[in-house]
């Protein structure tokens, strides 16, 4: 760890507003207060954390169906993000998105994305636009190791690598897609080995490791930016919940023993013991970075359930950019010249 | 036996149950389907039953799931194949489109090819503009290719029974809050011809054109009406593709008035094209236009306060019917 | 200036070159458009001139191709991609229609989204039914998407002009038979605004709705049936989605009889809509169905003997113009 | 080589077979008696022919747009392989598929194909329909360099190997796709790379080493029927023509050097030179091959030009195998019922 304090304290910071703002999520999801699917990020902070500390403001990522952390680690707004799941008109998407569309376009947010792989060309597209404009930006895609079965994601990585993009892939390799084994879809082990088919640098970090995350990202985005072109990240790591909701133990895709012995690995927990070994940061500083941002997340809880919901109106809004077609909206029915004769 | 009640998933499950029994060509791949027995719990059980090499679960690779049953069926298998939300159809277009539909007529014929592609549609879950879609229409305009979509447990099985046996490539659409719902299916097999649309209620004043939930829906605007003393036939399409363009036209012939639902999309929608046959067909027994009660022109938004309103139902139905109704015929 | 001639694929071109002069966001992405020009030559010498970077040769890739495009797009480039074949838009599907066409709405707005996504469409090279669809009624089902297919040279490069420009996701349809086509094109850059039709002949007695080589075909069945006193008034829609309703409806109003043509296929094609928006907005002014001529339920055949009877053309759009014309009022 | 001579022969007819018919087709198409797009195989006749001797009948391969070569390598029938060409009712498709979609499913083969990769997925489908029966058979993928940057092509290696099923991925790699030379579509140099990425094994042989090519295969082959998986063969090999169509000098995007020193190593002919060097065979059998199989494409022109057109009624047939709908077929319009009222 040669890392300043002030990164490390970040990393941890980033890493704890995610873990708050999931299981606050995954709490109102429990008490049917969040409409749709909720894919939480918990036991892979590590991996959003370490990565977007690495990156700019003005970098772009492109997300996942298990988008939250992407966003918060890149410095998402948790009322606005709060709002969203809630679908009402103060979130980021004034409720039209949700869980799964959840972005913001001024932090190089992307948007999380409900179609697996999808978002990898995107980042293609992102990648191609920063180095089109030289101003040394880079994008990160993320996505799990699920997604790299799918056809996007071998046509985004192998443009990427013959157009000589600056971009990084950045696997959360978490050993399921949904409710299957890795094992049963894929003939290999670990993902890195599909870098080589595309000609760019692959490596395996430690996914519960936050620093060791941050650390291989920062040699891939300083190559990105020098101009020398992808590479592939593959953090090995966990979820402790569901693939969607909150439960965890008795599941029977994947014993309980299993995910004990993941979460004895923590990310958060195990990063913490570190700061505090070393004397980074005391056990104070630590409870301070929780309780105050555990009361963001109450205000963005409060904020969140005191917005309103969007306007019937606003259903027509916002399908094209100039085009407001907002009449109509609850009418169903087509005959609009019904009079006229 | 008769009166067994069993769920439209329970019913889609069944029918494949028993088509595998039956027949060991049958066999079924998809994601999460075999051990996890699919998300919507459709295909619960059968991997247990029939091993894993019958019941096959596979990477998310929807283009190859879709080619993993073309190059099985034209092989001699019967393949049914898993795409698990509709809008994922998108991710397979091509294998569908432009492999699927048209292998038999590039090869003069020598093919056949008796694929069964399955899928969950439909809005209402809070599950946002990509896991909300009926895309239906995108299929029914592609020659090669049939369409069905169950509106009721006992048509499921029938129609999913009917589809596995079907020498074409077929597309069985679930609606995804139908799943639950129960109705009497017999235990013993049958079949439910595909290309023939049912008349779900009968009545002289207004026939109206709906299928898959809107089919319930439907029919809930139609009791309402009812009371008023409309008297609505209500038609279920049960096959989109072939249309029962007969079946359609001789009840509009009776009641001169019409009303196309569906939760797609108006515009491009199958509506369209049953209000562009009827007129075609029976212009001259039309006392109104035919009036289409659909989705507005947007994506599917997530705020059940917005897709509330997207989703037509019994109450847009039945303004709709009142609104043809209401149109007085003119000079004829 | 103004009677210089230029082709269809060279006003696309100059379109283009114009739009990258004017604007250093503008860039072109797409299989062999770079060194090779495209495989139609609608993109030839555009590398020489703006360099690999900004005409820029990909992977056969497609949906990575459409993918770059939008983020692109939505990092503030002027993207413009390329399709090949229209066929190929199923292969990006879900780029194309879960993400472009979606994105900006399921962001609440924040988005937008300047890409133009160009291909080639249309039968009658016996490129056969994998080279040779036209697949616009798939695209203008998809709420989020502007889909736009001009006829002639002067159109196009006005139409692709006005596609570069918008900020929103636009589909420009080439017709591969049209490539050739001659017409005047001024040199100086113009734009022709989306979602207005054209009236291309005005007439009194039809009115003839098309698009694309169509929209040619049919001026010609116009031209022969003047010939018999016949006034057809041919509508040019130019854009699809969004369609000009008002401008049909009101030729409709004054014609009272309608054909729509086009060479997708007849079921589920863009003509369903538009029959099924005239008998609701135009019902009493109808003396006839509105009738569509249009590719008959087939994937395209190859053999140039087959292919002739399937593509429309002027002598079976003159039949159902005729035909529309004979059907004699009814009891109005 | 310690093949026999009738294995030996066997490459060497089937080569000829392909060149033979490529030519002709070549002449025809120059001759404007071909409708539609051709792709020739000449220059490549040493994978398909390679590939397809170590085949069975009842084994099944997929095809790409430069599919005649493995069809005629797979036993197709000149008469109806030309007549097809032509869109003649006696054609494999009874003129509705022509050159890329020409098929006979009777020798297992599955179709050319329009779309580039598209057809790998099919074999897939075919190797899983192969080892369900247990009679083992074996599916053969071909495609391209160009294909192996589709999404449709990572999909089908992923899965056949996730499924372990009985399938050779056979990759021409020809080093253009249509008019962009490979390198500036992949960083990577050779196919074989990306079998890494799948768990496969993969070789890569002289495509121009019809021998070479056949050992390779029938080692993949056995592995197949063995159960032991999925293998991916890489020929490095060459087009003698254009993309599509007969010119093969003075194009801009490859040299006439380059197309010269790759045609001095003529699959054929340096294979005849081996054949009568060792003693295999003699200058006049080879001759004995080309005129006996001239004479059958000459006979194949013959009857491919004599041959009727397909009828206009026949326009609705086979959309479905039952549902046959042929009324109506010059009739584009839709009043069926205009008299009715
Ligand atoms: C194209 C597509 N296929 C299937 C799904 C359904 N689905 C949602 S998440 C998921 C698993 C994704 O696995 P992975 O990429 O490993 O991400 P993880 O959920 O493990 O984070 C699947 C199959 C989807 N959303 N999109
Ligand atoms: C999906 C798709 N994209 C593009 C094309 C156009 N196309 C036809 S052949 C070809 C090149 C294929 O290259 P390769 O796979 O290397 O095969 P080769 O032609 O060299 O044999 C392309 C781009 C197509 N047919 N399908
Ligand atoms: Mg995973
Ligand atoms: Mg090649």
């Amino acid at each position: 760890m040669e890392l300043t304090r002030d990164v490390q304290m970040d990393l941890h910071r980033r890493m704890v507003r995610i873990r708050l703002f999931e299981e606050a999520a995954g709490r109102l999801a429990e008490a049917a207060k969040l409409p749709g699917f909720l894919h939480l990020y918990v036991g892979e902070e590590a991996v959003a954390a370490g990565v977007c500390t690495a990156l700019n403001d003005d970098d772009h990522i492109t997300s996942t169906h298990r988008g939250h952390g992407h966003l918060v680690a890149k410095g998402g707004d948790f009322n606005r993000m709060m709002a969203e799941l809630m679908g009402k008109a103060t979130g980021y998407c004034k409720g039209k998105g949700g869980s799964m569309h959840i972005s913001d376009l001024s932090l190089g947010m992307l948007g999380a994305n409900g179609i697996v792989g999808a978002g990898t060309p995107i980042a293609v597209g992102a990648a191609f636009a920063d180095k089109y404009r030289k101003r040394g930006q880079v994008a990160v895609a993320f996505f799990g190791d699920g997604a790299t079965n799918i056809g996007a994601f071998h046509e985004a990585a192998n443009m990427a690598c013959a157009l000589h993009l600056p971009i990084v892939f950045a696997c959360e390799n978490n050993e399921y897609g949904e409710f299957t084994r890795r094992d049963r879809t894929m003939a290999i082990t670990d993902i890195v080995d599909r870098a080589v088919g595309y000609g760019m640098p692959g490596v395996i970090v430690d996914g519960m490791d936050v620093v060791a995350v941050h650390e291989a990202t920062l040699g891939a985005v300083a190559r990105a930016r020098a101009g020398g072109g992808p590479s592939l990240i593959e953090a090995k790591t966990y979820r402790f919940y569901n693939h969607h909701g909150v439960q965890n133990l008795g599941l029977k895709y994947r014993t309980d023993d299993e995910v004990a012995v993941w979460k004895q690995r923590d990310p958060i927990f195990s990063f913490e013991e570190r700061l505090i070994d070393v004397g980074t940061a005391t056990a104070a500083d630590i409870e301070q970075v929780w309780s105050a941002l555990g009361d963001d997340i109450a205000a963005a809880i409060a904020f969140a359930e005191d917005s309103p919901l969007p306007e019937p109106d606003q259903l027509l809004v916002d399908v094209y950019t100039t085009h407001t077609n907002h009449t109509n909206h609850t009418d169903h029915t087509s005959m609009t010249a019904r009079g006229a004769s | 036996m008769t009166d067994r009640k069993l769920s439209y998933a329970g019913a889609f499950n069944e029918a494949v149950r028993q088509a595998m029994e039956a027949d060991g060509n049958v066999f079924a791949a998809g994601e999460d389907i075999g051990a996890f027995g699919g998300v919507f719990g459709t295909y619960a059980g059968l991997q247990a039953t029939f091993g894993v090499d019958r019941v096959v679960d596979t990477p998310i690779s929807e283009q190859a799931i879709v080619g993993l049953g073309i190059g099985a069926a034209v092989t001699g298998l019967r393949p049914i194949v898993d795409l698990m939300f509709m809008d994922f159809v998108c991710v397979a277009m091509d294998q569908i489109v432009n492999q699927a539909a048209k292998l038999k007529y590039m090869f003069g014929g020598s093919a056949t090819l008796p694929l069964t592609i399955t899928t969950a549609a439909g809005a209402g879950l809070s599950a946002a503009a990509q896991h909300s879609q009926s895309l239906e229409a995108l299929l029914c305009h592609i020659p090669g290719l049939k369409v069905v979509y169950p509106s009721n447990p006992y048509d499921m099985k029938g129609l999913m029974t009917a589809c596995i046996r079907e020498d074409n490539p077929t597309v069985m659409i679930k609606h995804k809050r139908l799943l639950g719902m129960n109705g009497i299916v017999p235990e013993e097999n049958y079949e439910i011809a595909l290309g023939a649309a049912h008349i779900a209620r009968s009545g002289k004043d207004v026939t109206v054109i709906a299928y898959g939930r809107m089919l319930n829906e439907s029919l809930t605007a139609a009791k309402t009406l009812a009371a008023d003393g409309i008297e609505c036939e209500v038609v279920d399409l049960r096959t989109l593709q072939p249309l029962d363009t007969a079946s359609i036209v001789a009840s509009v012939k009776r009641t001169n008035h019409v009303v196309v639902v569906h939760e797609a999309v108006r515009f491009g929608g199958l509506g369209a094209e049953i209000a562009a046959q009827i007129q075609e067909e029976a212009f001259d027994y039309l006392d109104a236009p035919v009036m289409r009660v659909a989705a507005p022109f947007s994506p599917v938004p997530f705020s059940p306060a917005l897709e509330q309103h997207y989703v037509p139902d019994a109450l847009s139905i039945a303004t709709g019917i009142r609104a043809v109704l209401e149109r007085s015929p003119v000079g004829r």
